[in-house]
Protein backbone atom coordinates (compact mmCIF):
# COMPACT_ATOMS: atom_id res chain seq x y z
CA UNK A 1 0.00 0.00 0.00
CA UNK A 2 1.03 3.79 -0.94
CA UNK A 3 -0.22 7.07 0.18
CA UNK A 4 -0.22 9.16 -3.28
CA UNK A 5 -0.77 12.85 -2.83
CA UNK A 6 -2.01 14.80 -5.42
CA UNK A 7 -1.80 18.87 -5.44
CA UNK A 8 -3.02 22.09 -7.24
CA UNK A 9 -4.24 21.50 -10.52
CA UNK A 10 -3.63 17.53 -10.37
CA UNK A 11 -5.57 17.64 -6.96
CA UNK A 12 -8.42 19.43 -9.01
CA UNK A 13 -8.72 17.47 -12.03
CA UNK A 14 -8.66 14.02 -10.08
CA UNK A 15 -10.85 15.65 -7.56
CA UNK A 16 -9.40 13.98 -4.45
CA UNK A 17 -6.19 15.22 -2.62
CA UNK A 18 -5.23 11.98 -1.07
CA UNK A 19 -5.61 8.32 -2.02
CA UNK A 20 -4.13 5.07 -0.89
CA UNK A 21 -3.26 2.51 -3.08
CA UNK A 22 -2.77 -1.38 -4.00
CA UNK A 23 -0.01 -1.29 -6.74
CA UNK A 24 2.58 -3.57 -8.17
CA UNK A 25 4.02 -0.70 -9.49
CA UNK A 26 8.07 -0.82 -10.29
CA UNK A 27 8.77 2.71 -10.88
CA UNK A 28 6.85 6.41 -10.92
CA UNK A 29 6.33 5.62 -14.60
CA UNK A 30 4.63 2.60 -13.79
CA UNK A 31 2.33 3.61 -11.25
CA UNK A 32 1.57 6.66 -13.45
CA UNK A 33 0.42 4.07 -16.27
CA UNK A 34 -1.46 2.19 -13.79
CA UNK A 35 -3.25 5.59 -12.61
CA UNK A 36 -4.25 6.85 -16.54
CA UNK A 37 -5.72 3.66 -17.26
CA UNK A 38 -8.35 3.77 -14.28
CA UNK A 39 -10.39 6.77 -15.50
CA UNK A 40 -10.95 9.84 -17.45
CA UNK A 41 -10.19 12.34 -14.78
CA UNK A 42 -7.22 11.01 -14.11
CA UNK A 43 -5.87 10.31 -18.02
CA UNK A 44 -6.41 14.07 -17.76
CA UNK A 45 -4.24 15.10 -14.88
CA UNK A 46 -1.41 12.75 -16.34
CA UNK A 47 -1.83 13.94 -20.18
CA UNK A 48 1.46 15.45 -19.95
CA UNK A 49 4.28 14.30 -17.63
CA UNK A 50 6.64 17.69 -18.74
CA UNK A 51 4.39 19.64 -16.67
CA UNK A 52 3.84 17.36 -13.67
CA UNK A 53 6.62 16.86 -11.03
CA UNK A 54 7.25 14.08 -8.16
CA UNK A 55 8.44 13.76 -4.78
CA UNK A 56 8.97 10.44 -3.20
CA UNK A 57 8.72 10.29 0.79
CA UNK A 58 9.08 14.52 0.51
CA UNK A 59 11.64 14.48 -1.77
CA UNK A 60 12.13 16.00 -5.82
CA UNK A 61 12.78 12.31 -7.52
CA UNK A 62 12.32 11.56 -11.63
CA UNK A 63 9.54 9.48 -13.19
CA UNK A 64 11.91 6.40 -13.97
CA UNK A 65 12.79 6.18 -9.75
CA UNK A 66 12.35 3.05 -8.11
CA UNK A 67 9.37 2.76 -5.98
CA UNK A 68 10.65 -0.11 -3.59
CA UNK A 69 10.37 1.26 0.13
CA UNK A 70 8.39 4.30 -0.76
CA UNK A 71 5.43 5.19 1.53
CA UNK A 72 4.21 7.98 0.18
CA UNK A 73 4.18 9.23 -3.91
CA UNK A 74 3.00 12.87 -4.72
CA UNK A 75 2.06 14.51 -7.93
CA UNK A 76 2.03 18.33 -8.69
CA UNK A 77 2.63 20.98 -11.35
CA UNK A 78 6.12 23.17 -11.18
CA UNK A 79 6.02 24.85 -8.01
CA UNK A 80 5.10 28.66 -7.57
CA UNK A 81 6.47 29.59 -4.97
CA UNK A 82 8.13 32.96 -2.97
CA UNK B 1 18.54 29.94 11.49
CA UNK B 2 14.63 29.49 11.30
CA UNK B 3 12.06 28.30 9.38
CA UNK B 4 8.29 29.33 9.36
CA UNK B 5 5.51 28.11 7.11
CA UNK B 6 2.31 29.47 8.24
CA UNK B 7 -0.95 30.63 7.42
CA UNK B 8 -1.30 33.77 9.72
CA UNK B 9 0.19 37.02 8.93
CA UNK B 10 3.61 38.24 9.96
CA UNK B 11 5.11 41.83 11.06
CA UNK B 12 8.05 42.20 8.34
CA UNK B 13 9.15 45.13 9.94
CA UNK B 14 9.34 42.86 13.49
CA UNK B 15 10.60 40.67 11.81
CA UNK B 16 13.69 42.30 10.13
CA UNK B 17 13.82 44.22 13.76
CA UNK B 18 14.39 40.99 15.80
CA UNK B 19 16.80 39.09 12.81
CA UNK B 20 19.15 42.26 12.74
CA UNK B 21 19.40 42.68 16.56
CA UNK B 22 20.20 39.08 16.91
CA UNK B 23 23.35 39.07 14.51
CA UNK B 24 26.28 40.88 16.46
CA UNK B 25 29.15 40.42 14.68
CA UNK B 26 27.51 40.57 10.55
CA UNK B 27 28.35 43.93 8.75
CA UNK B 28 25.96 42.93 6.51
CA UNK B 29 21.95 42.52 6.76
CA UNK B 30 19.64 41.75 3.62
CA UNK B 31 15.98 41.16 3.42
CA UNK B 32 13.22 39.98 0.49
CA UNK B 33 9.66 40.28 0.89
CA UNK B 34 7.31 38.94 -1.70
CA UNK B 35 4.38 40.81 -1.58
CA UNK B 36 0.47 40.42 -3.48
CA UNK B 37 0.78 42.26 -6.63
CA UNK B 38 -3.21 43.80 -7.44
CA UNK B 39 -2.50 44.02 -11.28
CA UNK B 40 -3.98 47.00 -11.22
CA UNK B 41 -6.73 46.61 -9.22
CA UNK B 42 -8.17 43.12 -11.45
CA UNK B 43 -6.83 40.55 -8.62
CA UNK B 44 -8.36 40.23 -5.52
CA UNK B 45 -6.31 38.40 -3.88
CA UNK B 46 -4.27 34.68 -4.30
CA UNK B 47 -4.51 31.36 -2.52
CA UNK B 48 -1.43 29.69 -1.74
CA UNK B 49 -1.07 25.52 -1.32
CA UNK B 50 1.70 23.67 0.35
CA UNK B 51 2.30 20.15 0.59
CA UNK B 52 2.67 20.01 4.61
CA UNK B 53 6.26 18.47 5.66
CA UNK B 54 7.72 18.29 2.52
CA UNK B 55 7.70 22.54 2.32
CA UNK B 56 9.41 22.85 6.06
CA UNK B 57 12.14 19.95 5.00
CA UNK B 58 12.72 21.76 1.37
CA UNK B 59 12.89 24.99 2.83
CA UNK B 60 14.90 23.78 5.81
CA UNK B 61 17.66 22.62 3.10
CA UNK B 62 17.90 25.37 0.67
CA UNK B 63 18.77 27.82 3.63
CA UNK B 64 21.24 25.13 5.28
CA UNK B 65 22.88 25.49 1.92
CA UNK B 66 22.87 29.23 1.51
CA UNK B 67 24.51 29.63 5.41
CA UNK B 68 27.58 26.84 4.23
CA UNK B 69 27.95 28.22 1.03
CA UNK B 70 28.14 32.37 1.96
CA UNK B 71 28.97 31.55 5.93
CA UNK B 72 26.21 33.19 6.87
CA UNK B 73 25.92 34.71 10.45
CA UNK B 74 22.21 34.07 10.57
CA UNK B 75 19.19 33.05 7.69
CA UNK B 76 15.59 33.97 8.14
CA UNK B 77 12.52 32.37 5.91
CA UNK B 78 8.72 33.12 6.46
CA UNK B 79 6.42 32.00 3.86
CA UNK B 80 2.38 31.70 4.51
CA UNK B 81 -0.22 29.23 2.72
CA UNK B 82 -3.62 29.98 2.42
CA UNK B 83 -5.73 32.83 1.18
CA UNK B 84 -3.78 36.19 1.05
CA UNK B 85 -5.39 39.74 0.16
CA UNK B 86 -3.52 42.53 -2.60
CA UNK B 87 -0.61 43.79 -0.36
CA UNK B 88 -0.14 41.59 1.94
CA UNK B 89 3.56 39.91 2.78
CA UNK B 90 3.95 36.27 1.35
CA UNK B 91 7.00 35.51 2.04
CA UNK B 92 10.16 37.24 3.53
CA UNK B 93 14.20 35.99 3.49
CA UNK B 94 16.32 37.66 5.70
CA UNK B 95 20.33 36.59 6.01
CA UNK B 96 23.32 38.41 7.30
CA UNK B 97 27.06 37.99 7.19
CA UNK B 98 30.25 39.73 7.33
CA UNK B 99 29.96 41.14 3.88
CA UNK B 100 27.30 42.71 1.76
CA UNK B 101 28.21 40.56 -1.66
CA UNK B 102 27.19 37.74 0.78
CA UNK B 103 24.10 38.47 2.28
CA UNK B 104 23.16 39.83 -1.11
CA UNK B 105 24.39 36.25 -2.71
CA UNK B 106 22.41 34.67 0.00
CA UNK B 107 19.26 36.09 -0.51
CA UNK B 108 18.75 36.24 -4.18
CA UNK B 109 19.45 32.29 -4.14
CA UNK B 110 17.22 31.72 -1.52
CA UNK B 111 14.52 33.71 -3.43
CA UNK B 112 15.20 31.19 -6.81
CA UNK B 113 15.27 28.29 -4.82
CA UNK B 114 12.02 28.98 -3.00
CA UNK B 115 10.55 29.49 -6.11
CA UNK B 116 11.15 26.57 -7.87
CA UNK B 117 12.12 24.01 -5.34
CA UNK B 118 9.59 24.23 -2.59
CA UNK B 119 6.10 22.86 -2.62
CA UNK B 120 4.03 26.16 -2.77
CA UNK B 121 1.51 26.48 -5.69
CA UNK B 122 -0.38 29.85 -5.54
CA UNK B 123 -3.45 30.58 -7.35
CA UNK B 124 -4.57 33.86 -8.43
CA UNK B 125 -8.27 35.03 -7.81
CA UNK B 126 -9.52 37.68 -10.07
CA UNK B 127 -12.75 39.30 -10.49
CA UNK B 128 -13.18 36.34 -14.43
CA UNK B 129 -12.35 33.59 -11.67
CA UNK B 130 -9.25 31.66 -9.99
CA UNK B 131 -6.39 30.47 -12.32
CA UNK B 132 -3.02 28.99 -10.96
CA UNK B 133 0.18 30.72 -11.81
CA UNK B 134 2.56 28.88 -14.19
CA UNK B 135 5.95 28.54 -13.51
CA UNK B 136 7.91 30.77 -15.63
CA UNK B 137 11.06 29.04 -17.70
CA UNK B 138 13.01 32.36 -16.09
CA UNK B 139 12.72 30.74 -12.61
CA UNK B 140 13.91 27.60 -13.64
CA UNK B 141 16.89 29.49 -15.43
CA UNK B 142 17.65 31.23 -12.71
CA UNK B 143 18.74 28.32 -11.30
CA UNK B 144 21.66 27.74 -13.79
CA UNK B 145 23.44 30.86 -12.06
CA UNK B 146 24.35 28.94 -8.48
CA UNK C 1 11.93 58.38 -3.23
CA UNK C 2 12.98 59.44 0.40
CA UNK C 3 17.14 60.20 1.10
CA UNK C 4 18.12 60.85 4.49
CA UNK C 5 21.72 61.48 6.25
CA UNK C 6 20.97 62.19 9.94
CA UNK C 7 23.75 61.68 12.70
CA UNK C 8 20.29 60.31 14.86
CA UNK C 9 20.07 56.51 14.89
CA UNK C 10 16.90 55.01 13.21
CA UNK C 11 14.76 51.83 13.88
CA UNK C 12 15.29 49.67 10.51
CA UNK C 13 12.25 47.35 11.14
CA UNK C 14 9.78 50.75 11.44
CA UNK C 15 11.13 51.83 8.16
CA UNK C 16 11.14 48.59 6.20
CA UNK C 17 7.45 48.61 7.53
CA UNK C 18 6.20 52.08 6.92
CA UNK C 19 8.25 51.56 3.61
CA UNK C 20 6.41 48.23 2.59
CA UNK C 21 2.72 50.12 3.48
CA UNK C 22 3.41 52.67 1.14
CA UNK C 23 4.92 50.51 -2.19
CA UNK C 24 0.95 49.18 -3.63
CA UNK C 25 1.35 47.60 -6.79
CA UNK C 26 4.94 46.40 -6.03
CA UNK C 27 5.31 42.30 -5.61
CA UNK C 28 9.01 42.63 -4.25
CA UNK C 29 10.80 45.17 -1.33
CA UNK C 30 14.19 44.45 -0.72
CA UNK C 31 15.98 46.12 2.47
CA UNK C 32 20.04 45.92 2.94
CA UNK C 33 21.82 47.57 6.41
CA UNK C 34 24.83 47.85 7.18
CA UNK C 35 25.90 47.52 10.28
CA UNK C 36 29.05 48.37 12.53
CA UNK C 37 31.02 45.17 12.97
CA UNK C 38 33.15 44.54 16.28
CA UNK C 39 35.19 42.59 14.73
CA UNK C 40 35.47 40.06 17.32
CA UNK C 41 35.38 42.68 20.05
CA UNK C 42 38.62 44.33 19.08
CA UNK C 43 36.69 47.94 17.71
CA UNK C 44 34.95 49.99 20.15
CA UNK C 45 33.22 51.95 17.40
CA UNK C 46 33.06 53.78 14.00
CA UNK C 47 33.18 57.85 13.56
CA UNK C 48 31.54 58.90 10.40
CA UNK C 49 32.50 62.17 8.79
CA UNK C 50 30.72 63.61 5.71
CA UNK C 51 30.66 66.19 2.89
CA UNK C 52 27.23 68.20 4.04
CA UNK C 53 25.55 69.40 1.14
CA UNK C 54 27.29 67.26 -1.68
CA UNK C 55 26.67 64.27 0.21
CA UNK C 56 22.79 64.63 -0.34
CA UNK C 57 23.01 66.00 -3.81
CA UNK C 58 25.28 62.71 -4.43
CA UNK C 59 22.89 60.15 -3.19
CA UNK C 60 19.63 61.65 -4.33
CA UNK C 61 21.57 61.33 -8.12
CA UNK C 62 22.17 57.83 -7.26
CA UNK C 63 18.47 57.12 -6.02
CA UNK C 64 16.79 58.50 -9.08
CA UNK C 65 19.35 56.80 -11.79
CA UNK C 66 18.53 53.39 -9.51
CA UNK C 67 14.67 54.48 -9.74
CA UNK C 68 14.52 55.25 -13.43
CA UNK C 69 16.81 52.46 -14.47
CA UNK C 70 15.10 49.59 -13.10
CA UNK C 71 11.52 51.40 -12.52
CA UNK C 72 11.30 51.03 -8.97
CA UNK C 73 8.03 51.59 -7.01
CA UNK C 74 9.80 53.62 -4.64
CA UNK C 75 13.16 53.97 -3.04
CA UNK C 76 14.66 54.68 0.39
CA UNK C 77 18.13 55.42 1.75
CA UNK C 78 18.89 56.18 4.87
CA UNK C 79 22.93 57.04 6.03
CA UNK C 80 24.21 57.86 9.35
CA UNK C 81 27.25 60.15 10.21
CA UNK C 82 28.80 61.14 13.60
CA UNK C 83 29.74 58.48 16.19
CA UNK C 84 28.53 54.96 16.10
CA UNK C 85 28.95 51.79 18.25
CA UNK C 86 29.09 48.27 17.24
CA UNK C 87 26.05 46.49 16.43
CA UNK C 88 24.56 49.93 15.42
CA UNK C 89 22.71 50.71 11.78
CA UNK C 90 25.37 53.01 9.62
CA UNK C 91 22.65 53.30 6.83
CA UNK C 92 20.00 51.11 5.04
CA UNK C 93 18.72 51.23 1.27
CA UNK C 94 15.14 49.44 0.08
CA UNK C 95 13.65 49.25 -3.27
CA UNK C 96 10.50 48.38 -4.48
CA UNK C 97 9.35 46.70 -8.01
CA UNK C 98 7.07 44.75 -9.67
CA UNK C 99 9.65 41.69 -9.86
CA UNK C 100 12.53 40.35 -7.00
CA UNK C 101 15.10 40.51 -10.11
CA UNK C 102 14.59 44.74 -10.44
CA UNK C 103 14.48 44.86 -6.92
CA UNK C 104 18.12 43.09 -6.02
CA UNK C 105 19.69 44.64 -8.88
CA UNK C 106 18.34 48.48 -8.10
CA UNK C 107 19.51 47.42 -3.99
CA UNK C 108 22.95 46.64 -5.10
CA UNK C 109 23.40 49.31 -7.64
CA UNK C 110 22.56 51.48 -4.93
CA UNK C 111 25.05 49.97 -2.47
CA UNK C 112 27.81 49.70 -4.40
CA UNK C 113 27.88 53.53 -5.51
CA UNK C 114 27.04 54.95 -2.05
CA UNK C 115 30.08 53.03 -0.87
CA UNK C 116 32.50 54.83 -3.67
CA UNK C 117 30.29 57.92 -4.69
CA UNK C 118 28.74 59.26 -1.52
CA UNK C 119 31.24 61.50 0.50
CA UNK C 120 31.81 59.43 3.44
CA UNK C 121 34.88 58.29 5.15
CA UNK C 122 34.98 56.05 8.06
CA UNK C 123 37.01 55.84 10.75
CA UNK C 124 37.35 52.78 12.94
CA UNK C 125 37.85 53.49 16.81
CA UNK C 126 39.93 50.81 18.38
CA UNK C 127 41.94 49.63 21.13
CA UNK C 128 45.05 50.81 19.62
CA UNK C 129 43.56 54.08 18.38
CA UNK C 130 41.73 55.46 15.37
CA UNK C 131 42.45 54.93 11.60
CA UNK C 132 40.46 55.68 8.59
CA UNK C 133 39.27 52.78 6.66
CA UNK C 134 40.37 52.48 2.93
CA UNK C 135 38.71 52.23 0.00
CA UNK C 136 39.53 48.68 -1.01
CA UNK C 137 39.99 48.51 -5.11
CA UNK C 138 36.95 45.96 -5.16
CA UNK C 139 34.64 48.12 -4.41
CA UNK C 140 35.72 50.49 -7.25
CA UNK C 141 35.80 47.38 -9.12
CA UNK C 142 32.05 46.70 -8.53
CA UNK C 143 30.68 50.10 -9.84
CA UNK C 144 32.53 48.50 -13.57
CA UNK C 145 29.28 46.00 -13.89
CA UNK C 146 26.90 48.18 -13.93
CA UNK D 1 38.83 83.93 -3.74
CA UNK D 2 37.46 80.08 -3.17
CA UNK D 3 36.21 77.99 -0.44
CA UNK D 4 38.95 75.11 -0.33
CA UNK D 5 37.47 72.02 1.87
CA UNK D 6 39.64 69.22 3.14
CA UNK D 7 37.58 66.04 4.79
CA UNK D 8 39.08 62.87 6.51
CA UNK D 9 42.86 62.42 7.17
CA UNK D 10 43.36 65.06 4.26
CA UNK D 11 41.50 67.34 6.99
CA UNK D 12 43.48 66.16 9.80
CA UNK D 13 46.79 66.73 7.56
CA UNK D 14 46.62 69.97 6.87
CA UNK D 15 45.01 70.74 10.44
CA UNK D 16 41.63 72.47 9.38
CA UNK D 17 38.50 71.86 7.85
CA UNK D 18 38.18 74.78 5.32
CA UNK D 19 40.20 78.20 4.34
CA UNK D 20 39.21 80.74 1.54
CA UNK D 21 42.09 81.41 -0.55
CA UNK D 22 42.97 84.08 -2.95
CA UNK D 23 44.37 82.18 -6.31
CA UNK D 24 44.58 82.90 -9.78
CA UNK D 25 45.53 78.63 -10.27
CA UNK D 26 43.80 78.33 -13.55
CA UNK D 27 43.06 74.05 -12.86
CA UNK D 28 42.89 72.03 -10.17
CA UNK D 29 46.49 71.10 -10.48
CA UNK D 30 47.40 74.26 -10.39
CA UNK D 31 45.90 75.13 -7.13
CA UNK D 32 47.36 71.73 -5.72
CA UNK D 33 50.97 73.22 -6.55
CA UNK D 34 50.13 76.29 -4.86
CA UNK D 35 49.27 74.42 -1.12
CA UNK D 36 52.35 72.44 -1.53
CA UNK D 37 54.79 74.96 -2.39
CA UNK D 38 52.88 76.48 1.42
CA UNK D 39 54.10 74.59 4.28
CA UNK D 40 55.41 71.04 4.93
CA UNK D 41 51.98 69.83 6.13
CA UNK D 42 50.00 70.69 2.72
CA UNK D 43 53.07 69.41 1.05
CA UNK D 44 52.74 65.90 3.30
CA UNK D 45 48.75 65.85 2.61
CA UNK D 46 49.18 66.62 -1.31
CA UNK D 47 52.28 64.19 -1.65
CA UNK D 48 50.06 61.43 -3.81
CA UNK D 49 47.28 62.11 -6.04
CA UNK D 50 46.49 59.45 -6.60
CA UNK D 51 45.05 58.69 -3.23
CA UNK D 52 42.91 62.14 -3.62
CA UNK D 53 39.84 63.07 -5.29
CA UNK D 54 38.56 66.05 -6.03
CA UNK D 55 35.19 68.27 -6.25
CA UNK D 56 34.02 70.97 -7.91
CA UNK D 57 30.93 72.67 -6.37
CA UNK D 58 29.76 69.05 -4.89
CA UNK D 59 30.66 67.12 -8.21
CA UNK D 60 33.17 64.74 -8.68
CA UNK D 61 36.06 66.41 -11.05
CA UNK D 62 39.40 65.60 -12.24
CA UNK D 63 42.49 67.11 -11.46
CA UNK D 64 43.02 68.92 -14.56
CA UNK D 65 39.40 70.13 -14.53
CA UNK D 66 39.29 74.22 -15.04
CA UNK D 67 38.77 76.56 -11.91
CA UNK D 68 37.02 79.51 -13.93
CA UNK D 69 33.76 79.96 -11.85
CA UNK D 70 34.15 77.89 -9.16
CA UNK D 71 33.35 79.02 -5.75
CA UNK D 72 33.77 75.70 -3.67
CA UNK D 73 36.65 73.26 -4.33
CA UNK D 74 36.60 69.98 -1.85
CA UNK D 75 39.81 67.73 -1.57
CA UNK D 76 39.61 64.37 0.02
CA UNK D 77 40.71 60.45 0.02
CA UNK D 78 38.24 57.88 -1.82
CA UNK D 79 35.16 57.78 -0.40
CA UNK D 80 34.27 54.66 2.06
CA UNK D 81 30.21 55.07 2.47
CA UNK D 82 27.65 52.48 2.99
Amino acid sequence: MIDVLYFAWVRERIGLPRERIETGAVTVADLVQELRAREVRYEAAFADLSALRVALDQELASFDAPLAGVREVAFFPPMTGG
Amino acid sequence: MRVAVQPESFDVGAEVSAFSAGVRGAGAVVSFTGLVRDEGGSLSGMEIEHYPGMTEKAIAGIAVEAVSRWSLVDALVIHRHGKLAPGEAIMMVATAALHRADAFAAAEYLMDYLKSRAPFWKKELGADGASWVAAKDADEDALKRW
